[in-house]
């Protein structure tokens, strides 16, 4: 074990839990990409053409 | 009309209301004096509740100009909501209500003094009973909206067709009381030429405009004219609403 | 017709920005010293909880306008901020619970916080609800602009009222505290989070206002119809 | 402030005409009262701790029930036009009506408050006389933006399902307050914790009384 491991466990560091970054990060950026595309394809000319 | 120059009770330019994008009226131009009567006829749907409602200050207009009394109404209305009373197709009373405890609210509301609620009931042809107008009929519910437009001594009057619903005997009381109640009227009516025998004035409505303005004795022919299928069939009035 | 407009760059510049800022975020700075490599949700957290307040007062101030004015344009204000608000609430409340596993070892605590960003998401979602319901234009305005302003100022009301009940109760250190070498990626992406809020709430507002202003525009008069003229003999 | 009054006087006069409406709310509010009893029950324990929530969620479910009528009155026959043509200002209506429905959610209160302490087993080591200002401020919290919501949606045909989904987020704080302030009216309160809750209610009573009074005139104008 190096010795900064040591030190972050000794200090009561939390070890590991990269899935839950991955879960926050991936949903959220799925989640914003989505909404994004939304936005744009709703917002397209033909989309904004005013019925007359 | 012997004062000099009265302010005129209505006095509408280029009057138009919308709803979202259909026009319910347009351009309508009207002035009313203090004690005059006007009858507004149209076939269902040509504006004249809508018009009525713009009138009693319940609907705002969209576009054009509007005075009652001389005032704006959106900008005084204290000043002319006390003035005016509008008898709608609704009833516009509390169902749970007597008829006698409904007369006595629309009074306070209207800060008027406490009306002899029997009397009045039975001038309008109703007895004071104490059970719910829930249960009452379309002609009783009718000469109770009568009632409560008297509670309110209002100096301009708006009628939303006054006789549907009542018997022959009940429209006969009511335009004869109508006849004697002071201050402007509006009436509109398909019951024409029963209408237009209380009215000086009338105008015609077509989908939302006026394309007749004259007497009222010659409503009835202006109505003919405008829809000549009627003209072979008895008028609305005589049909009964 | 153009079809390329502006808040595409900036939705594009927004993303661009928060790319940068999370890689950074993943894999140069340093784990954070109570949480580790958890801590690393903070950047994604943080900036979707400002964004997302930002939107929610936003909405706010369209609503007083569309109260104010009655016009289509802040109306659709409303909605495309309050569109942008729930998303991000929604994101939130999902970090959160996230985070709060396995630092605090459970997917849910009645943190002012988390209490608030949740009653926050149910108004105003009921005031999306509610502008699905209504039919009338001008109705809808109204009673959305006076939901939104309702919604708005219940927020802070909600927080110090969870905050008061919870300090009664043990409360758990809060992931506040930021040390200097997080501070930058922060911000780079608190400012793409902000950008591409912007970009798409204004892409949102323009296909509000014309489905809006389809309904409630006015339409040109109809023209003067011809006058009748009555016939002498037909007169009573 | 006349209009005011005649408000009150005429929310109060349908309530007393219509009374048979009021029992059946009552009876609601026991029924939903007495189910907590069997969700939660039968630990004795249990219940008495939380019989200041089971009673201020039952006068919540009541509450919606109570203002949704309270505006249905208005509308079933378009007696709000008639009350919009009298000469009173829209503000003095809203708070007319928002005082007969504070009225009539306390008199619920008092109602129910027995039947919390007998299914419930609580007791009130502060004494019965502080419930009065809590139930008070607790029903003014709930009528305030109750009466707007209700004033918003009656008029809508998905009123029933849309005055709870924007009532219940915003009267968290108030429901928060209420019950813990009721529980400490019930439990003891030996850190004299009550007076800064009974704040809490105060000002979110004094917050949406005056946010919704001046809102209210745009809502019931067409």
């Amino acid at each position: 074990m190096d010795p900064a491991q040591t030190d972050a466990i000794a200090t009561g560091m939390i070890q590991g839990g990269w899935e839950y970054v991955w879960a926050a990060y991936g949903v959220s950026w799925a989640v914003l990409l989505a909404f994004a595309a939304i936005a744009i394809l709703g917002a397209t000319p033909s989309r904004l053409r005013r019925t007359p | 009309m012997s004062e000099p120059a009265p302010t005129p009770a209505i006095s509408a330019r280029q009057l138009c209301r919308r709803f979202g994008r259909r026009w319910a009226y347009a351009r309508i131009d009207l002035d009313l004096m203090p004690g005059e009567r006007l009858l507004v006829v149209g076939a269902n749907g040509s504006g004249k509740t809508t018009l009525l409602r713009t009138l009693a200050t319940v609907l705002r207009p969209s576009q054009g100009e509007l005075r009652l009394f001389g005032l704006d109404p959106r900008a005084h209305p204290s000043r002319v909501r006390p003035r005016l009373a509008l008898l709608g197709h609704r009833l516009g009373l509390y169902e749970d209500l007597s008829a006698r405890d409904n007369l006595s609210v629309v009074a306070r509301l209207a800060s008027k003094p406490p009306p002899d609620a029997a009397a009045l009931l039975a001038r309008v042809g109703l007895d004071d009973r104490p059970d719910p107008v829930r249960a009452y009929s379309a002609g009783m519910r009718k000469r109770l909206q009568v009632a409560a437009l008297v509670v309110q001594e209002p100096d301009l009057i708006l009628l939303d067709e006054p006789f549907s619903a009542l018997d022959p005997a009940g429209v006969d009381d009511l335009a004869a009381l109508l006849v004697g109640l002071p201050g402007a009227l509006v009436v509109a009516s398909h019951q024409i030429a029963r209408a237009a025998e209380i009215c000086d004035r009338a105008l015609l409505l077509d989908q939302g405009q006026q394309v007749w303005a004259g007497p009222a004795r010659q409503a009835v022919s202006a109505w003919r004219q405008l829809h000549p299928r009627a003209a072979a069939e008895p008028l609305p009035a005589e049909g009964g609403a | 017709m153009k079809s390329i407009r502006w808040e595409h760059f900036v939705l594009a510049f927004g993303l661009v920005l928060l790319g940068v800022a999370h890689a950074w975020g993943l894999f140069y700075a340093p784990p954070e010293a109570m949480m580790g490599d958890v801590g690393r949700i903070l950047y994604v957290h943080v900036p979707t909880a400002w964004v997302g307040l930002v939107a929610y007062t936003a909405a706010f101030v369209a609503a007083i306008g569309a109260l104010w004015t009655g016009r289509t344009g802040w109306d659709a204000g409303i909605e495309a901020f309050a569109e942008v608000g729930v998303v991000y609430n929604a994101l939130l409340l999902f970090q959160g619970s996230v985070w709060a596993r396995p630092t605090w070892g459970i997917w849910w605590t009645w943190d002012p916080r988390l209490t608030t960003s949740a009653v926050m998401l149910l108004l105003f979602v009921a005031v999306l609800v509610l502008r699905r319901t209504v039919e009338s234009p001008e109705q809808r305005l109204t009673v959305s602009a006076v939901a939104t302003i309702i919604a708005w100022v219940d927020v802070p009301v909600v927080y110090f009222a969870v905050k008061w009940w919870r300090t009664l109760h043990q409360d758990f250190s809060s992931p506040e505290t930021v040390s200097n070498t997080m501070v930058s990626p922060l911000r780079l992406a608190a400012f793409g989070m902000l950008f591409l809020g912007i970009g798409i709430a204004a892409l949102r507002w323009r296909s509000a206002y014309v489905r809006l202003a389809d309904q409630s525009d006015a339409p040109e008069l109809p023209d003067a119809p011809a006058q009748l003229h009555l016939h002498p003999d037909r007169e009573a | 402030m006349t209009a005011l009054v005649t408000v009150l006087w005429k929310d109060l006069l349908i309530e007393w005409r219509a009374r048979s409406r009021a029992f059946s709310l009552a009876t609601f509010a026991l029924t939903v009262l007495l189910l907590f009893s069997f969700a939660v029950g039968p630990d004795t324990a249990t219940m008495r701790a939380h019989a200041g929530a089971y009673l201020w969620l039952s006068l919540l479910l009541s509450s919606t029930l109570l203002l949704a009528q309270s505006f249905h009155v208005e509308v079933e026959s378009n007696a709000i036009e008639t009350v919009m043509l009298a000469p009173t200002a829209p503000a003095a209506v809203f708070y007319g009506k928002a005082l007969a429905n504070t009225a009539q959610l306390v008199a619920l209160g008092l109602v129910a408050l027995p039947a919390t302490v007998a299914l419930y087993d609580a007791s009130f080591r502060e004494g019965v006389g502080l419930m009065l200002p809590v139930l008070a401020l607790g029903a003014a919290g709930l009528a305030a933006p109750g009466t707007l919501y209700a004033a918003l949606t009656g008029r809508m045909g998905a009123r029933q399902l849309l005055l709870p989904l924007l009532l219940f987020p915003l009267v968290v704080p108030c429901l928060l307050a209420s019950v813990k302030a009721t529980t400490l009216v019930m439990l003891g309160d030996p850190m004299t914790q009550l007076p800064s809750w009974l704040r809490l209610l105060a000002s979110f009573d004094l917050l949406y009384w005056a946010v919704c009074g001046v809102l209210f005139g745009r809502v019931i104008e067409q």
